[in-house]
């Protein structure tokens, strides 16, 4: 099984959930988050003295698979949040040994729809 | 100083206060009802469009209104208050330039001062249909333009002796002159802005809910509580019989709106959403200004409860016709105000509170009334609506009046002002 | 028109503004001391509340409450303040049916419309006690039989020619009929409803956090401001030494019960707690208003003072009896609504502002009046209890009137009204 | 009673009540421009500020201002405003040892309440100053010190009779009685307390962001509307010309600040900075308090313009000189207090509105006022800057007046009050 | 030594505290997350438009511990969070390679508790 | 590849975001969390109710890199952090096995910088 993270541009969560149920990944968690890339920040000021804002609003993703989604769920994230433009985002995969749903106290695989 | 003079001054200057304390209510319903990202964007129009219609007004704004003149606009007196005028002499004894305010008789500043926060009120309704997207430097030239010249001119109609008032058309507090001139404006903002992104994609209404309904509930109870300055203030005299009169009738409308459009709501959307009962409040006090002196508390009972059902009906209306009024301005202002304004014809009963207006359809009056109700009706949505709409088409061609994709997207309050409403909280828009 | 009519009539109305204005101080206090997600729900009650109010008390509450009838209710022009009437007539020249305010010369409407903001606030003050629990139909029905039975029948009893009246008791300004009432109305709610999930569980009393204390200190703000139209607009007449020695009495209580909480707390809790110095500020309130034209300024500050250390204490009491107020609406109205009324026989000083209430205990008149104060203070304690008692259980086994486990875990605003108060804010409630 | 003790009574009491209003817009304005984990403190700082008053200023400030007594304080009828007296009476006829506010012809406690208002304001002013790193005792006894002491003293020379008044120096409404008495206590106090953590680090200047802006702006609005009480209140007696006149120098003032100052923002910043508009509001209003009743409407635009450039460029100023202000109130309240106050000798208008200032420098009546108006502006700065620096010394000394790194670093609200302002809401602050 | 990521309710924070701590786990990070999984959302509506929210409220638990503690920190949460309803929620289990504690500089298995 | 969680007091995150970028790290992610560790908790008090407040605010980042820049990373992470005293916080290094870059379709070594 795979952990995949994935940063988004925050307007871009619905598109990404759209894809993602075409491509039959029903479960996630979703994180705000802040994040600091390639993609230029902006200036605010307050009262006279400014600040540079660096840190850009993200939403963080986070989906458990068993192997054989893996791709799709790749493919399906770009697919949602791909806009060419700087600050798209990134996915990471982690190796995710073990899961287990609370309810049932199911492990593995079965655990993880 | 004569008794008279000084109690109709204290009435006069503290529902003007009252008046100018509505400022408070509109910003915070209107930042109430968007979203955070936009905060201190709807904040800063709402808090300097009553400087800039301050400054206006003085300048030009009352003469053109209350200057003698011809049929259409003021002319005396035009700059800066600064006509002839002998007030608080009333009636024969009244010499000066401003002589279709003459009948109270309260000091010169007074009247301005009253006149001046209702002017501003026009100004400020614009200010909630355009938000979200509106450039902040397009909609303070805008708010000139309302305050010096669209408002006044449709102000002297009405209540500067102009065309309207020899006709015999009545608008109490400004049903007509204050909330349609304001609700025309706003609709014509709307169609040349557009909707704001997302929110009519593929096909689909979107909700975008406001980031703050307690700052919206506390806005509406701040113009409720405004509104008693706005409708029995407009008596501009401590009249006993009149000014009880009128608060009674103001508040039962709009308990009465507040419990239509709460049921309506409540049976077309499955609960009773809190937005369309604060905007059933608001839908009530317009919609008795102008009548709430003419009609007795039962009418404006009925009054109310038809304004509760009209705002939640247009509401719904308007996101059918794509026309995007985040606050619902349109809802509340300018069909209301129109329905306000008609109900004087329908519902009026000759002198109830003292105003010889003659009954109104449903008191026997016939349709004399009415017909001056909407003469008034349409011709103030003409007018308004053509020069509100050259206002913003000029104002799109020469500086542009909508923000960059980019910048909607991250909200306007760093892209307009480089503030942020609510550091340190953490608030995610997803759209 | 008399001088006189004109600015008792400005001064009743204005007055009645401000105490208008209190419902907005109550929604704000009372949905800052709740948790973020019942806010909607809140602010919706406290909006509605006084639409009910004004439309069940305009149908019948005044006519109970006013006409002319026995020793216990009102019977005569009943319905839509309807009876005959010559006011501003007063004394002998009145002709009329509700006589037992013709004391006052202003116009009916008048009259009716300060009644009316009365009639809203005891309605008000159970919403905050019975939050964050109750089903929204319930208590917009419950505010009705308020508004219409409870509130007006009491009324009558005190200022409205009945028993009490005649047997010389005295509440300036509502101490009973305003606070005590809504106190015992929401005693019975909290008994009927039961504490909130998690309040009290396994034996602990566990805190719960109101989600915006900013919020409910502007509400106390303003609460502590619409008690300048409570308490001296109840002279309903421009009375200057009255209503300037009202306004201070008011006032030094309130800052008095202030420090006092504020100390008291910092000494029990070892720190001085927000909420308890905004509680001790509405108790001052409550507990002068029964006493503010009958005792001095000293006296205000001793009752103030009082107050102050009766509500932390109050607040700590209603814990331990696991009677669950989240507001703490019975420390302050019903507590100090009884102990203000209580004042009035221990602190008055007869015809200290005019009104011929005879001496307290403390100047020397004896138990007669304290003997009357306690008449009200049980008679009303015994009708109203069981009388809203009667009535929750009546909606408990109509309709219900707590919402379910699930809906009060994710909050009221999405069970009740479909609603979320902070769009966009990360706001996280684990209990 | 007499018509005119009535109206005035009325007036003084309604514009008192809109001042005490006043600290709802203080306590909004100061804890939305400062960070969230600092919001308890800064409600409980302001809202506990005027009870403190209250206390003060009837217990001995009312004594020390306006008992009769020598130039420099009042020594008669000291305590609990318990002089002899037999106000309304005016002129001649009164007799009594307040004889210094015997003008005014309406019963004392209303003279009271109106002059306690102005007290607490002044104290108030302090609090934003010193906000987010004061010890709550601290400054509960700044206050007391405030409203018993340095504020009456002041307050004698000025407006009960002593040396300034006999100078002819005229402060109609307190740009140097309350604004510039506050700034010069708050500039004491920020010396004393020294920047917030992390402000002025490594010589670098860092902005820290309010945390609500809409707090802020709704703050300045109460406040604007408040002064509407503040400066036409001040009449003391309703008189309608010179009211009306008030209300529009106001007004006017106000506008063309917040025009300045989002103007002048806009070019130095290069966006319009909501909290300098905010600012430049204040600031217009502080600068017309003094001359607003002896200047015209023309002279109120120029004072608001220039009053709106100064705001801003003193909030650069004083972080230049790494005075931390985390709200602006020494922009606002000392800067334009001292600027309204020269302005009076500047552009006053002899009997604009019937006081006998004579003219100021601009209308040929050469430097005889502003001489006088220089002499309060010096010896009030020296004044009160030594009194209020002798206070924080010695409090400094005996108890401290700043709270640990740590518990400044964790935020106020814990460390002094246990509380959390936004419970639930996810709130970082990451310095 | 293992990082265990675990969703759960928010309302079972306190329970799933006090299991944890008697299975003297006393370490633990908790952010906030929305949750989309097999549990139902609800209908919101805002002016008469309707909203379908599917993203619930969920606490996320992050738990660094060592191989030893790794059983029955999971029977901890499992104890603490389960209702037997849908929405109860998930444990997943990641491999930790290493750890260190900032204040000293203390790496591995020291450096978890 | 490496990702690296690291958990700071939130007043240090400006002093740490500085002594990454000296070390050449530009990317991260940040999130806000409670933490429960070491540091003593404080008393929080609601109408004279008591409640005890343990955890305590954190700032969490997430910084994905390459091999050879781990250890640089940690040391700046500890150079910008460390206090010396308790609250000072953690770091969590877990494997990486693969990283996406969503504007490009990048993998791995080429899409973490
Ligand atoms: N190496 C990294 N470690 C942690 N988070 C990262 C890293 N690189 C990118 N991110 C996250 O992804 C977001 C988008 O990255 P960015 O570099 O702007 O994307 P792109 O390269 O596609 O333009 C960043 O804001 C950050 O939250
Ligand atoms: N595959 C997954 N990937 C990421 N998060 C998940 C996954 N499955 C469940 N979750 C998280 O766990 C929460 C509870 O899941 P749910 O399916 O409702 O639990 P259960 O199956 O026990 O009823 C979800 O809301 C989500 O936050
Ligand atoms: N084993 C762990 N699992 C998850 N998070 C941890 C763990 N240990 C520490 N943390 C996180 O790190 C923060 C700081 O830990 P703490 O023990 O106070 O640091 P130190 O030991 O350096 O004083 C905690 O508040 C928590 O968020």
């Amino acid at each position: 099984m795979k952990l995949i993270i994935a940063y988004i541009q925050p307007h871009k969560l619905n598109d990404v959930k759209q894809t993602l149920y075409k491509a039959e990944v029903y479960k996630m968690s979703v994180t705000n988050s802040l994040g600091c890339g390639q993609q230029k920040g902006y200036h605010e000021s307050y009262r006279g003295v400014g600040i540079e804002v660096n840190l850009l609003k993200k939403v963080r993703l986070e989906i458990a698979v068993n192997e054989n989604f893996v791709e799709r769920t790749i493919t399906a994230i770009i697919e949602g949040a791909k806009t060419g433009q700087i600050g798209d985002g990134k996915i990471f995969i982690l190796d995710l040994p073990e899961c287990i749903r609370i309810r049932t106290g199911e492990r593995g695989g079965e655990a993880i729809g | 100083m004569e008794t008279k003079v000084i109690v109709d001054t204290m009435w006069v200057l503290i529902t003007a206060f009252l008046v100018f304390f509505m400022n408070l209510g509109f910003a915070a319903v209107e930042s109430g009802f968007a979203r955070a990202k936009n905060c201190v964007n709807i904040m800063s129009k709402n808090f300097v469009v009553f400087a800039a219609s301050s400054l206006g007004f003085l300048f030009l704004g009352w003469g053109l209104m209350f200057g003698d003149g011809t049929w259409l606009v003021g002319l005396k007196g035009l700059f800066f208050v600064g006509g002839a005028d002998n007030s608080p002499a009333v009636g024969e004894a009244y010499k000066g330039v401003y002589s279709a305010i003459s009948w109270t008789g309260v000091p010169l500043w007074a009247k301005f001062f009253f006149q001046l926060v209702f002017c501003g009120t026009a100004a400020t309704i614009v200010s909630g249909a355009v938000a979200e997207r509106i450039k902040y430097i397009a909609f303070i030239i805008f708010t000139f333009v309302m305050a010096m010249f669209i408002y006044p001119v449709v102000g002297h109609w009405v209540w500067g002796g102009g065309w309207l008032a020899k006709m015999g058309m009545f608008d109490f507090a400004g049903s007509t002159v204050v909330h349609s001139i304001g609700g025309w404006a706003a609709l014509a903002g709307v169609i040349m802005l557009g909707p704001r992104i997302g929110k009519y994609d593929n096909g689909h209404i979107k909700a975008i809910p406001g980031h703050n309904l307690s700052l919206a509930t506390l806005g509406t109870f701040v113009l409720w509580f405004g509104w008693f300055g706005f409708n029995p203030g407009s008596t501009m005299a401590a009249d006993p019989n009149a000014i009880a009169h009128v608060a009674v009738t103001t508040n039962t409308a709009a308990a009465a709106a507040i419990m239509s459009a709460t049921i309506v709501s409540w049976l077309l959307l499955g609960k009773p959403d809190l937005g369309m009962t604060l905007n059933g409040c608001l839908a009530g006090l317009v919609a008795i200004t102008a009548p709430c002196a003419f009609v007795s508390v039962g009418s404006s009972l009925v009054i109310g409860l038809i304004a509760g059902v009209l705002v939640v009906l247009a509401v719904m209306m308007f996101d059918r016709l794509r026309l995007d009024d985040p606050v619902g301005a349109l809802s509340v202002h300018l069909v209301n105000g129109v329905f306000g304004t008609i109900c004087v014809g329908l519902f009026a009963q000759d002198k109830i509170t003292g105003t010889a207006t003659g009954n109104g359809l449903f008191y026997g009056g016939g349709f004399k009334l009415l017909g001056a109700q909407l003469a008034a009706v349409i011709s103030v949505a003409v007018f308004v609506f053509v020069a509100a709409l050259a206002t913003w088409a000029i104002l799109k061609a020469v500086i542009g009046i909508r923000v960059s994709r980019e910048e909607e997207l991250r909200g306007l309050d760093i892209g307009e002002h480089g503030n942020e409403a609510y550091a340190g909280f953490q608030v995610f828009t997803t759209e």
